[in-house]
């Protein structure tokens, strides 16, 4: 085993080693286990910011862990995409530790270990789903992170965590073992093996049913993508504090979730198979339903006063651009798609940082109550706004250059549809997010009795999402080395 | 014997039950002797008709119990039985005949302990040599089945220490 | 094939069946114990009648016979007699507990008496 | 003299010989340790006897030196030796926990008879997995019963004693079909050595008497191994037996009678003649259905732990049986396999139930709100091997579950495979109705939840909890034997 | 019946017997019907008997519970123990031939012994049972 391949362990072992000081430092030491956490996020972007030059070098580094059956070993191999998503992850896990260092303390929230504890767990299994070189490796991180996360998204213990809970474990675990575990033992069947292959596994495998059934229930299968009808999940985690719906949003599970379903459509079933001849319409259904869930979601998110729902279901309409582009299978299409993984997380982590920090400061969660809240917090709603523009998809910003190339991708492949429903649904975003920034800079708040004074959330809620919001900008001006990840994952 | 046994079923008075039982296992060992099976008559009248009587008798002792009439038909019971009996009919019509010499059991395995028993263990009652020796471990279990039966009704019966109190 | 070469199995069969019934049907636990006895006891036939040659006798060898019945399903008999005697004492002193702890040992009434207490048990 | 050539006989023998000497030693902890060795020494003899097996091939060993079918034969396969290691490994790890366990659930002058129960059913298990003999099997399979229904009735509750009963009774219908069937083999074949009878059995394949011998020992064996309706004895008895007794049984009992199904099917009968001459495929596959989700629904709506994953044994053996039922290697490697995981899985919850029934004074969903702050450790370990009952990977569960999904795509029957996932979405709601009660109620102040679990019951459920997750991660062990043994199995086609 | 003079004579007469023919049918076995069973059955058999005419208290001086017990265990204990002794002079368990020079002797030493283990344990284990059954019953008065 080479180095490279002990730095992959490192990326799968430290959060788990972070997971273990921080439950031993405890409530009684906080301090030192916030700095734990911090250190060990750092440590591990390092760790897989070294590996960067190796990938687009074209190494792929691997490693086999064990086999857990005989002819399907636990392994992993880093290719790419996988790169990309690993930087996002634990890039991200740095601000948003900081974050909620901020937050947790602001809010005087309760069982603090733990939630350290699970996070930084959740960010190891989302390191295995990253570095995972085979179908099985991915599905058992898959299933781990949706059992991690569910302590952090039912933290608060009452009923209403509990009814959140039950949704979302009911509609992850329920869709990964109902439809992902037969499709990975079919395809085990089918290819003798379940690696991840350049050009695609099933490679000339299957006929075009058959491979239609395959992908639908393998897309199914992965419900973190929150494809309709199975997103009740995402809206029903809202009832977490809001560093974690950060997590789920941005840095970890709804991304896993699209990432597993671009990694799988390019490394398992082969965008060339699924478009070659005789297999034309195999993905066209999906891009239908990636279609609707699009403008449903955002339709949804127009009419939500609560600002988290919103965001929430601006979330799922986001995903379904990825799987939508993805399911074009248009070179242009599918870069698209793996830039906006990207160009969501960084948007969308911001955002709900913001409305984080304006709960702790203002503790208003609804979009009424935001009438001129920009006065007095100018730093956190600048950040919105420009978290916003991303999310429509206008410059500066990198949701401007993802949305770009799915556009383009789709004319390219002549799919009309595909470009009404980006025209139509950048319209509604643009809806849902400018009266936001509008109340919040150009409306004067209304003199209530109960209106307390209150300026910035705490300095590291600040800090964090302003960070991520210049990322936005900043990968708008160079996306250079996201969007070389994007097309060596194509091999271009 | 089949009457005694459709007596069993209708008495309700449990006494008569276990004498008729007794009878019945009397019964039993006398057509055992008809066949031949004297070691297994000898036990059987020792045990149906002796122990178990004795062992009935003294239980009905201790609990003095007429038994209730049945709250439900015994529709379900009969059907059971009858399935049963109809297997049975089934499988056993396929079964060689009534002391036919050619018969798998006589011709197999059984000659050896016959024929070889005297050159081999010299016991002159086969039945022993076989139980004892042949298939001595069948026995050991056996032994070891009473055995369990006794502790067991030692931990079941033993007085406990709360009894004693009250 | 004749039914008189079988009729010893037809006995055999009766009686198990009676056995089987009385188990199954009646609600009294030393009733239930009995009809056991009657089932296991019946099945012995099964393995007895067909070890019988005519014309052979008991398998205690002398040089006066030469047919002699089949040894070894005495010896299985022999066992499972034993067994059965194991099971009914046992079974016996169960029943004896299950009267003091009952004071009764019709089934039905016991099964009333745990729901009632189930029903406590939910009121509580 | 070498020992190793004998280890098969010994197997059973050492416990069959520690169980009088508890008795001769009656009080003090003595035989207690007695026990313990035994139980000790069977694990070490079956750990050598795996590994003979697996580098020797089959081992047959002739009871006093009369060569089969005259004599009693013991046969050690694969198959054999890893239920021989499940066995004895329970037992070993129940004997240290039913110490302190018994403690409370068990007046004092009945430990030693307690003791000796245990040693009697360890070897009338060991025994009836090893021998090679027919009717030998039904001689042990009565020392393991009559022990059961002893250590049954040894429980707390006064209906410990009608479950034991109930149990006596369907436990003797089920032995006495047994014994009918074997009769009736015996008749057809003259032989009852196990080998012998699968050879001569080819001459007389398919007659009336076999096929109701099969149909005899199926039903009986089926009481025994509480299929799918034949299982109302097993809730009451898991409920009400002492916690250690209950570990044992759920990990052991079952599994045995599944394995004298397997030996009967595959090494007498032959699988095409089993699954030829009657719709037997069908009915199996029917009644493991109906057992899966009947049982686990049952299950859902239960309001004590220990009678909830009761019924959810039934649903669990309705995958073993599920498994037989295609009649290919991997379903009987699943079966096998599932015996294994299942066994330690089931074994590790009862245990930690006991502990949680001795700390708060009951295992009801009401009195255990709020376990995850009492006993934070005991409900992990209750809910991983939750997980493991659901399938989650990185869980034993997963791996038998794996097998049974394999066997059914390859037979493309993809309806069974969604009805297997949706029971198991089953198991996912009565697991988390443990965890909601756990964790999201408070703990009630009325009772008092100050004892401490001894380590002498920690220890060994940490180890099987240990095992449950280390078997979901390397299975060379566990598939490597299982499919093994499955391939001889189905080799032995007829 | 306790103060039956008839019956107590006619037990004295009579128990000396029953043991006897015990014995016989313990020993007999080889040659006819009979063996270590029922020949424990009926040892048994007698001393409840003696139980029964001379009560309780009188049966346990004769024959002590404690002694009962250990009968049971010993019985088996002997039973094994054979099988052990044909392990260790180098047979298989349960090996009567090389229990003597000449294989057919060891034979019958086997069988006697094993036989001897089944009736102890038997006798043992069927007074163990009427006992407590016995007890039992005086609780109840």
């Amino acid at each position: 085993m080479d180095v490279q391949a002990y730095t992959l362990l490192a990326g799968l072992s430290l959060p788990s080693l972070a997971a273990l000081l921080i439950a031993a430092a405890g409530g009684r030491a906080p301090n030192l286990r916030e700095g734990i956490t911090l250190t060990t996020s750092a440590i591990l972007f390092a760790c897989v910011l070294s590996l960067l030059p190796a990938v687009l070098a074209g190494e792929r580094p691997a490693v086999t862990l064990f086999t857990m059956l005989p002819g399907l070993d636990i392994a992993l191999r880093l290719e790419p995409l996988g790169m990309l998503f690993a930087l996002i992850a634990s890039g991200l896990w740095i601000v948003s530790s900081l974050y909620s260092i901020g937050y947790m303390r602001g809010n005087h929230e309760t069982h603090q270990t733990r939630f350290f504890v699970c996070f930084a767990l959740a960010i190891a299994a989302t390191m295995g789903i990253a570095f995972s070189g085979n179908l099985l490796t991915l599905f058992v991180f898959y299933e781990l992170l949706t059992l991690i996360t569910y302590p952090l998204v039912t933290h608060h213990g009452d009923d209403k965590a509990r009814n959140g809970g039950r949704t979302y474990l009911g509609i992850l675990m329920g869709t990964s073992i109902v439809f992902l575990l037969p499709a990975l033992v079919a395809i085990w069947v089918i290819a003798g093996t379940t690696d991840f292959v350049s050009g695609g596994l099933l490679a000339g495998k299957l006929g075009h049913a058959e491979l239609a059934g395959l992908l639908a229930i393998t897309v199914y299968g992965i419900g973190k993508a929150a494809l309709m009808p199975f997103h009740r999940w995402l809206p029903a985690a809202m009832v977490a504090p809001t560093p974690v719906s950060a997590l789920l949003h941005a840095v970890a599970v709804v991304k896993a979730g699209v990432f597993s379903i671009v990694k799988i459509i390019v490394y398992i079933f082969g965008t060339d198979t699924l478009r070659s001849a005789g297999m034309d319409g195999a993905a066209d259904w999906l891009v239908v339903i990636a279609g609707f869930t699009i403008l449903a979601a955002s339709t949804v998110a127009l009419g939500a006063n609560n600002l988290k729902r919103r965001l929430a279901y601006s979330t799922i309409s986001q995903l379904s651009y990825v799987t939508m582009s993805a399911a074009i299978l248009a070179p242009l299409s599918i870069v698209g798609a793996i830039l906006h993984i990207l160009a969501h997380a960084v948007g969308k982590i911001t955002l709900f940082f913001a409305a984080g920090a304006i709960y702790t400061a203002a503790h208003k969660t609804e979009v009424s109550q935001l009438d001129g809240i920009g006065r007095r917090m100018p730093w956190t709603m600048g950040a919105f706004s420009i978290a916003a523009l991303s999310m429509i998809g206008l410059p500066p910003a990198v949701g401007f250059i993802s949305k770009w190339y799915m556009l383009s991708g789709a004319m390219a492949a002549q799919h009309w549809l595909a470009v009404a429903v980006i025209a139509m649904s950048t319209l509604l975003n643009a809806g849902y997010f400018l009266p936001i920034i509008y109340r919040a800079f150009f409306t004067v708040a209304p003199m209530q009795e109960d209106a307390h004074e209150h300026g910035e959330a705490p300095w590291p809620m600040v800090l964090a999402l302003c960070l991520t919001a210049s990322a936005t900008v900043l990968l708008f001006f160079l996306p250079d080395l996201p969007l070389a990840l994007a097309r060596q994952t194509l091999g271009l | 014997m089949a009457v005694t046994v459709w007596v069993i079923i209708q008495s309700r008075n449990l006494f008569s039950v276990i004498v008729l039982g007794g009878i019945y296992s009397f019964l039993m060992a006398t057509v055992m002797v008809a066949m031949d099976a004297v070691d297994v008559a000898m036990t059987e009248a020792s045990v149906g008709a002796g122990i178990s009587t004795v062992l009935l008798l003294g239980a009905l002792y201790l609990c003095r119990s007429e038994e209730a009439q049945p709250m439900r038909k015994p529709w379900l019971p009969l059907a059971v039985s009858v399935a049963v009996a109809g297997l049975l009919v089934y499988g056993t019509l396929g079964l060689p005949e009534f002391s036919d010499p050619q018969a798998p059991i006589h011709v197999h395995v059984a000659p050896r302990y016959l024929n070889e028993v005297k050159q081999e263990v010299d016991v002159p009652n086969a039945v022993t040599a076989v139980l004892a020796s042949y298939r001595g471990f069948d026995t050991l279990g056996e032994t070891t089945v009473v055995f369990t039966a006794g502790a067991g009704v030692i931990a079941l019966l033993r007085r406990r220490r709360r009894d004693r109190q009250s | 094939m004749t039914i008189g070469g079988h009729f010893t199995y037809f006995i055999t069969i009766f009686l198990m069946i009676a056995g089987l019934f009385i188990v199954i049907a009646r609600g009294n636990l030393i009733k239930k114990l009995v009809g056991l006895g009657i089932f296991q006891t019946s099945v012995y036939l099964l393995y007895l009648a067909p070890a019988k040659l005519v014309g052979g006798t008991a398998p205690i060898l002398s040089p006066a016979f030469t047919i002699y019945s089949n040894p070894l399903p005495h010896v299985l008999i022999l066992t499972a007699i034993v067994v059965g005697v194991a099971t009914l004492a046992l079974g016996l002193a169960l029943v004896v507990r299950i009267r003091e702890g009952y004071d009764t040992i019709e089934e039905d009434e016991i099964l009333a008496l745990d729901a009632a207490r189930d029903r406590e048990a939910q009121a509580s | 003299m070498t020992l190793s050539a004998h280890l098969p006989a010994l197997q059973v023998v050492v416990p069959l010989v520690a169980a009088p000497l508890t008795v001769l030693l009656r009080g003090g902890r003595l035989p207690y340790l007695v026990a313990l060795t035994s139980s000790w020494i069977a694990l070490v003899i079956a750990v050598l006897l795996w590994r003979q097996v697996d580098s020797g091939g089959t081992l047959s060993y002739a009871m006093g030196s009369w060569p089969p079918p005259w004599g009693i034969e013991y046969r050690v396969d694969r198959l054999t030796a890893f239920l021989l290691v499940l066995v004895s490994a329970i037992a070993a790890l129940v004997l240290p926990y039913s110490r302190a366990s018994i403690e409370r659930e068990v007046p004092r002058p009945q430990h030693y008879l307690f003791y000796t129960m245990f040693v009697l059913c360890l070897a009338g298990l060991l025994g009836i997995s090893i021998t090679g003999d027919a009717f030998n099997i039904f001689v042990f399979l009565e020392v393991s019963s009559l022990s059961t229904y002893v250590l049954i009735a040894l429980g707390r509750d006064r209906r410990a004693l009608m479950a034991a009963y109930q149990y006596l009774i369907m436990g003797t219908i089920g032995a006495t079909f047994i014994v009918i069937g074997i009769g009736l083999l015996y008749l057809m074949t003259g032989t009852l050595n196990l080998a012998d009878m699968g050879q001569r059995l080819a001459e007389v394949q398919g007659t009336r008497p076999v096929l109701a011998a099969l149909a005899f020992l199926t039903v009986g064996i089926s009481l025994k191994l509480a299929l799918f309706p034949l299982h109302q004895w097993l809730p009451d008895a898991y409920t009400h037996a002492p916690s250690a007794v209950s570990s044992f049984l759920a990990a052991t009992a079952t599994k045995v009678a599944v394995y004298v199904l397997i030996r009967f099917y595959f090494s007498v009968f032959g699988a095409s003649q089993v699954f030829a001459h009657l719709p037997m495929q069908e009915m199996m596959l029917l009644l493991a259905l109906a057992g899966m989700f009947a049982a686990s629904t049952i299950a859902i709506f239960q309001s004590d732990l220990k009678r909830l994953f009761a019924y959810s044994s039934v649903a669990q053996i309705g995958y073993i049986i599920l498994g037989l039922s295609f009649n290919s290697i991997n379903g009987l490697t699943a079966t096998i396999v599932h015996l294994f995981n299942h066994g330690v899985t089931k074994g590790a919850i009862f245990m930690l139930l006991g502990a949680v029934a001795m700390v708060m004074g009951g295992s009801t969903l009401a009195r255990i709100q709020g376990l995850g702050k009492r006993m934070p450790l005991v409900s992990i370990g209750i809910v991983i091997c939750g997980l493991s009952l659901i399938g989650v990977p990185g869980t034993a569960g997963f791996i038998s579950k794996w097998y049974l999904l394999l066997a059914a795509i390859e037979q493309g029957q993809w309806w069974l495979v969604f009805l297997i996932l949706l029971s198991s979405l089953l198991a996912v709601i009565y697991v988390w109705r443990f965890v909601e009660a756990a964790y999201f109620r408070e703990p009630r102040q009325d009772i008092d939840a100050t004892a401490a679990v001894p380590w002498s019951m920690g220890v060994p459920a940490a180890l099987l909890v240990a095992a449950t997750v280390y078997f979901g991660l390397d299975t060379s062990f566990t598939i490597g034997s299982a499919s093994q043994a499955a391939a001889a199995l189905q080799g032995g086609l007829r | 019946m306790k103060n039956d003079l008839i019956l107590r004579v006619i037990a004295k007469l009579l128990i000396p017997f029953i043991v006897m023919f015990a014995v016989y049918v313990q020993f007999h076995g080889d040659f006819g019907p009979g063996g270590g069973f029922q020949a424990g059955v009926i040892l048994a058999a007698a001393v409840i008997f003696y139980a029964l005419i001379y009560g309780l208290a009188d049966a346990r001086k004769v024959v002590p519970e404690s002694v009962v017990e250990s009968m049971m265990a010993l019985g088996v204990l002997l039973y094994v123990g054979v099988g052990i002794a044909g392990l260790l002079l180098g047979g298989n368990f349960l090996d009567y031939f090389v229990l003597d020079p000449d294989p057919v002797h060891g034979q019958h030493r086997g069988i006697f012994w094993v036989e001897a283990g089944v009736a102890i344990t038997v006798s043992g284990v069927m007074l163990k049972i009427f006992y407590m059954f016995a007890d039992r019953g005086k609780a109840d008065e």
